[in-house]
């Protein structure tokens, strides 16, 4: 037999290979009681560090197309755009965290660990090309995220946040896998690709595409946490662990689109199709961004509140499903990379107030800009970006995806477009509402125990720095190379 | 029909019924025991339909793993978060018309489906063992996903021993 | 010829839509987190049997339906472990396992 | 060195303030002095720049001067495009005055009832400078919008957090508005892009659209063109302001603090009637020309209602106070003098509805005076306002006898500001009026009236304000500096050099305007002559 793949295979995964061992290294260690808690942390730094450093490596020589291990992944610059960009997710992640969990009693090691793997399930859903691959990388992330959720496991909130993602997770999950067996049933295959060339020469019905359609959607979009599947979503990210908030809202979202585009791309792929899924995506989108902004605006609690705005956001997001070229897959691998950068942020200013300030809502935060300007310069500007408003990068990452949603103009498209912008309009209200508790109201005296640490007020200015920096200067070279990442 | 098909026919309902009776009883019964046991009943049925699938590893998994570890995992923890000495263990629902209405309609979109699909597929049954294919596949086409499944049953470890645990006091 | 050579497939779909939806209704009726997981392998089972079928009737070149079942039911052990062990963790939280009396995040 | 500042005349004048900003953000916040005197520099150097750029303008050509061009989005094609004509100039000229002017006017800062850190207002302040500049400058319409919504931001925070005791909804009502207009601006903006060709290449270049408006024209067809310039129109209306966008301005004005109301009312308005001449005009003449009875009506209606509700703060309007549930009465004289700017800007919209060298030229002039003598009365009614905490017409009262001085200024701004001959705001006025009667349509009739008469009707109805902005200016003084004294404010201080500093300057250039308006108009006639001949009005007679 010939094994010749195999050594292929691990070749190209050399940075997936070193998480792996890296997160065994990580839990062998941590059985010496004698290692401190910095050292560990160093380490899972360092595998991330190594790990992103060898992408990069790849990602710059690469272009063309490899199926890796008999059919399971794709390689190529789609996958390792996201490989590169969950690592980075996960590392800003892990580096901010530190200071919080450093303190807890137990769970440090568990969380290190935890989000090596969860990186890991990301980055091989990006490249999954079977609904096998799928289906396991699915629940890769969400068992470990599951875990992650819960992780204070003697906080009320914490343990019922992860109870609940568990009940919609496993559920949905299961819904999808039942769609997914029709699809096997039609064309004998679970390769994304072979299933989509089958189903061309098929004539199915449309209600069988609906059906199989919607229940397929119901796994992706709980991962994506867009409507009709996110309500797991304020009551997770209220309940976890403020730096897994900021990591399920960045990361496994993102892993979820990039799942649906090779979904959606193997099966339906670009260009006609028997069936119009886009009204699907259109339904989906226009229902997150109405949703999720009308309920961002009764929030007082500042995760529940970020959490609908991340479902806002998925439904921006879920608007390149209209059109599904070249050009608009690139634009959200673009938008990906901007929300990523001003959720991150947003998120690391919560840890603050939260850590240092005790505030977890609006209202409390009345007047807090008079206390540390700083962080909440840093916050206007993340939520500016959110909004979408210039000179931040967010207007470009949401114009771009209106734009190339925008193209084939139709009273479709049309539509879904006209609800954008007035969603846009309207989440001005609640981001605004932060950033007005902060400036402009009285507010009380705020104690600090102890300093901010360093570790979480470099990376919010570094973050905030980059959200203006991307719109200041001439940030073609990332779209361009978004553009060449896309499918 | 032979005499063998006639009896592995029945052989065949048989199992499918009970199938549908138990998790009718999962989905209904307000004893949490009665529940539990019924999924049992739901378990080996289908072990049993797998068996008449020919898939008789999956016979064999579907006992060894579902019947031999969920199902116990799950008798344990209706017994370590109930009293078990209260021989009622009821097993509240909240059921709605709506619910009901919705389910209802599911299902009759699912055997729409059920009834048009086979039109569209080549039915032609497999005659080989599969136990040997399994294994051959497992170091082909699906080495990759149990490698990862390998990490995952390793972080799921991690997890599940740091969630149920008791606190170590210090 | 020991084996029987002529079941419906339409009847085992209509079997594993039957068990998908009481599992769905389970997942979505049931107070008792257990009950809700049994709801859950309801579920999968049904998957399960779907794919083994069709891998058994369609797919004679493959036998991938088998392995995504094989692959199914080692997660829902994975994941059942890790469910009990959060229901372990509401108990010893909450005192009690019912879904609808985990009051803690309001809506 | 000498040579990099004139051939980059304009981007210093935008972005030095930008600059001094960040350095004074790294001040630490004690040196309270040390940010003062920063910003006052920052502010400076554009106004001292503005002297080499008055030289070296060449007010003979209407072309486009002191261009600067560079690629910025090259996947866009967006481009850092800026220059300045006849129509920018004065504009420019005006926001760095004013700004130095504001940043004096804030000195006393640490006096403030809001006390809440100076380094965050000055930064803001001279961020706000950078935008107002840049959206004079702009000549790609994206780089245009960024600066549009620049302005944004520190306007918000400046109203919102240095305003009255309603700032907070001053501020949300005015950032809601603005957005609203400035989302409109972006779908035209897109739509604009889209069907544009520049080589081949789709485009955000103003020059171009302009150069281009016929082919424009053909490709969306009028009634397109029609929606275009109306989404454009709506979205500049709201800044203008015009009714019935202008419900933001009274508040917002009231709200905030003296050199934002001043900043507010001289500069932020402009940009409104400076959009809609540079680019809805531009890019659409053949809609403006039709839409030329409507911006008349709208003209009128803005003069004659900001003029009544000046008015009705003399008589006191009856407000019910939300929170605490009792009724007041309203007679505010910063609202008065902020309803009076929704009259002038009434002026500006009739010159505008006309397209005739005297009616753009009026209007141009009008932004110019307005912003001098708006800004010099809000900064006047600040320093009542320092002096007894309210401003309240009816509650003052012979004010003359402890402030002699103060009293004369008032009278000479509130003079050229219901337009006495002499003084500026008589001549861009008349200019105005003069251009909205030489307009005349005789083949088209609207509201059933003949185009031939229907524009000086309307002209003859908005002549009616000039009588009602004389009515409630002089009402008003005679309220609060003549009569019998209000003993309580018998030892008021009269006003003091730095307030002096601040107002003096705009006192001399609103007399010497008003004896020699071609000092200022010679910089823009040639510009306003190609404009008027590009838009084409029918009443033109080219050649």
């Amino acid at each position: 037999m010939d094994y010749n793949w195999i050594e292929t295979g691990l070749q190209l995964s050399r940075p997936e290979l070193l998480i792996i061992g890296g997160t065994v290294a990580v839990i062998m260690l941590s059985i010496f009681k004698q290692l401190s808690r910095t050292f560990l942390f160093l380490c899972s730094c360092a595998i991330l560090i190594g790990a992103g450093y060898i992408t990069l490596l790849d990602i710059q020589s690469y272009t063309g197309q490899t199926i890796l291990f008999k059919g399971a992944i794709g390689y190529d610059k789609f996958s390792l755009f996201f490989k590169m960009l969950f690592i980075a997710i996960a590392f800003i992640t892990m580096l901010f965290s530190y200071p919080v969990i450093k303190n807890w009693t137990s769970g440090f090691v568990e969380f290190l660990s935890l989000l090596l793997c969860c990186t890991l399930g990301m980055i091989y859903m990006a490249s999954s090309r079977t609904f096998l691959m799928m289906f396991l990388n699915l629940e890769f992330v969400s068992i470990t995220s599951y875990i992650m959720a819960g992780l204070l496991r003697h906080n009320k909130k914490s343990i019922e946040a992860s109870l609940k993602y568990i009940i919609y997770g496993a559920g949905s999950s299961g819904i999808m896998l039942f769609g997914m067996s029709f699809l096997y049933a039609i064309t004998g295959s679970i390769d994304v690709y072979t299933v989509g060339n089958t189903l061309r020469h098929l004539d199915l019905p449309n209600s069988f595409y609906l059906i199989t359609s919607i229940l397929i959607l119901a796994g992706f979009a709980y991962k994506m946490a867009i409507v009709p599947f996110h309500m797991w979503c304020p009551d997770v990210y209220e309940g976890a662990p403020t730096p897994v908030t900021a990591f399920f809202s960045t990361g496994p979202k993102i892993a979820g689109f990039a799942m649906m585009i090779r979904f959606v791309d193997g099966v339906f792929g670009k260009g006609s199709s028997p069936f119009e899924w886009q009204l699907i995506f259109i339904i989906v989108s226009v229902l997150s961004m109405l949703i999720g902004n009308l309920t961002a605006l009764q929030q007082n609690n500042l995760k529940r509140l970020m959490a609908y705005s991340g479902i806002a956001h998925a439904g921006y997001m879920a608007l390149i499903f209209l059109t599904f070229t070249q050009d608009s897959i690139g634009s959200l691998l673009f938008y990906s990379v901007i929300y990523s950068i001003m959720n991150l942020g947003a998120f690391i200013t919560i840890i603050i107030l939260e850590k240092y300030y005790n505030i977890d809502n609006i209202q409390s935060s009345a007047g807090f800009a008079y206390t540390n300007p700083f962080l909440a310069i840093c916050l206007s500007i993340f939520m500016f970006s959110l909004v979408g408003l210039p000179p931040f990068a967010g207007f470009f990452s949401k114009l771009l995806v209106f734009m190339s949603v925008i193209k084939p103009l139709n009273y479709l498209t049309l539509f879904a477009i006209l609800v954008a912008v007035i969603t846009t309009v309207i989440s001005l209200f609640y981001y605004v509402k932060i950033i007005g508790a902060m400036f402009l109201k009285q507010g009380g005296n705020f104690t600090i125990t102890e300093r901010v640490s360093l570790i979480l007020n470099a990376p919010m200015a570094i973050l905030a720095l980059a959200t203006v920096a991307i719109f200041i200067t001439d940030w073609d070279w990332l779209f361009e190379f978004c553009k060449s990442c896309s499918l | 029909m032979s005499l063998n098909e006639i009896l592995l026919n029945i052989i065949f309902y048989a199992l499918a019924l009970t199938g549908l009776f138990s998790s009718f009883m999962v989905a209904t019964s307000t004893n949490m025991v009665r529940t539990a046991f019924s999924l049992l009943g739901v378990l080996f049925s289908f072990a049993g339909l797998y068996g008449l699938l020919r898939a008789d590893f999956l016979f064999a998994a579907q006992i060894l793993v579902y019947v031999g570890g969920i199902l116990v995992l799950i008798i344990f923890a209706i017994m370590l978060t109930h009293k078990i000495a209260n021989v009622n263990l009821s097993n509240e629902s909240t059921s709605s018309s709506t619910v009901i209405a919705v389910v209802c309609i599911l299902f009759a979109v699912l055997v729409f489906i059920a009834l048009t699909l086979p039109e569209y597929i080549k039915i032609n049954q497999r005659n080989k063992p599969l136990t040997e294919m399994i294994g051959n596949n497992l170091l082909s086409d699906s080495l990759l996903p149990f490698e990862i499944l390998s990490v995952l049953l390793l972080a799921c470890l991690i997890g599940a021993v740091y969630l149920a645990r008791k606190e170590v006091k210090e | 010829m020991l084996w029987f050579t002529k079941y419906p497939v339409e009847n085992l779909l209509i079997l594993s839509s039957a068990v998908f939806c009481f599992g769905i209704y389970t997942i979505v009726t049931r107070k008792n987190a257990v009950s809700i997981l049994m709801g859950v392998e309801l579920v999968l089972n049904s998957v399960n049997l779907n794919f083994i079928t069709f891998s058994q009737f369609v797919d004679n070149a493959g036998i991938s339906g088998n392995m995504v079942a094989i692959f199914v039911i080692v997660l829902a052990a994975a994941e059942a472990s890790v469910a009990l062990a959060i229901i372990l963790g509401i108990y010893q939280n909450f005192g009690r396992v019912d879904v609808d009396k985990l009051t803690s995040l309001r809506n | 060195m000498n040579e990099f500042i004139t051939n980059h005349l304009l981007s210093l004048i935008i972005f030095v303030p930008l600059i001094g900003a960040t350095v004074i953000l790294f001040i630490p916040n004690n040196q309270r002095l040390l940010i003062k005197i920063a910003s006052l520099v920052s502010a400076a150097i554009p106004l001292l720049l503005c002297y080499p750029l008055l030289n070296e303008y060449n007010s003979a050509s209407a072309q486009f001067q002191f261009v600067e061009r560079a690629n910025w989005i090259e996947y866009f094609n967006i481009e850092y495009y800026i220059g300045i004509d006849g129509l920018s100039i004065s504009m420019v000229l005006l926001t760095a005055m004013l700004s130095f002017i504001c940043i004096i006017a804030s000195w006393n800062i640490e006096h403030w009832k809001v006390n809440k850190g100076i380094k965050g207002y000055f930064c803001l302040f001279l961020l706000l400078q950078t935008g107002m500049t840049g959206v004079f400058c702009a000549l790609d319409f994206f780089l245009f919008y960024v600066f549009w919504e620049l302005v944004l931001l520190p306007m918000y925070f400046l109203i919102g957090i240095w305003g009255g005791p309603r700032r907070e909804y001053a501020a949300m009502k005015f950032f809601l508005y603005t957005l609203v207009g400035s989302v409109l601006m972006l779908v035209v903006m897109l739509a604009l892009y889209f069907t544009s060709n520049k080589d081949g290449a789709f485009t955000f270049d103003l020059l171009w659209y302009k150069e281009n408006a016929s082919k424009i024209l053909t490709s969306w067809g009028s009634k397109w063109v029609m929606v275009g310039f109306v989404g454009l129109f709506i979205g500049f209306a709201i800044k203008v302001p015009i009714f019935p966008f202008h419900t933001w301005l009274p508040d917002a004005h009231v709200e905030a603090p003296t050199p934002v109301s001043v900043i507010l009312a001289g500069v932020l308005l402009k940009m409104g009637v400076y959009g809609l001449l540079r680019i809805s005009y531009c890019v659409f003449p053949d809609a403006a020309i039709q839409f030329s009875p409507i911006m008349m009506i709208l003209g009128a209606v803005n003069i004659i209602y900001g003029a009544m509700c000046s008015m009705a703060q003399i008589r006191g309007v009856p407000r019910l106070d939300k929170s605490t549930g009792q009724m007041t009465i309203e007679q505010d004289w910063k609202k008065l003098i902020a309803y009076s700017s929704v009259s002038h800007m009434g002026y500006c919209l009739i010159g505008m509805a006309a397209v005739t060298t005297a009616g753009i030229t009026g209007a141009v002039f009008e932004m110019w005076n307005h912003g001098i003598i708006t800004g010099a009365l809000f900064l006047l009614v600040g320093v009542l306002y320092d002096r007894a905490h309210h401003r309240n017409i009816n509650e003052f009262g012979g004010l003359w006898a402890p402030m002699p001085y103060y009293g004369g200024i008032t009278a000479v701004m509130f003079m050229a500001s219901l337009g006495l001959p002499g003084l500026a705001g008589f001549i861009s006025e008349a200019l105005c009026l003069i251009g909205g009667f030489q307009a005349s349509d005789p083949t088209n009739y609207y509201l059933g009236i003949s185009g031939a008469y229907f524009y000086k009707i309307l002209t003859g109805i908005c002549a009616i304000g000039v009588v009602l902005g004389a009515g409630y200016f002089l009402w008003s003084y005679q309220r609060i500096f003549l009569g019998s004294l209000n003993t309580k404010y018998a030892g008021i201080s009269d006003i003091s050099t730095r307030e002096l500093i601040t107002i003096v300057p705009l006192l001399i250039i609103t007399i010497l305007l008003g004896i020699q308006p071609t000092l200022m108009t010679d910089l823009f006639i040639n510009s306003v002559k190609e404009f008027v001949s590009f838009i084409g009005m029918p009443w033109i007679t080219t050649g």
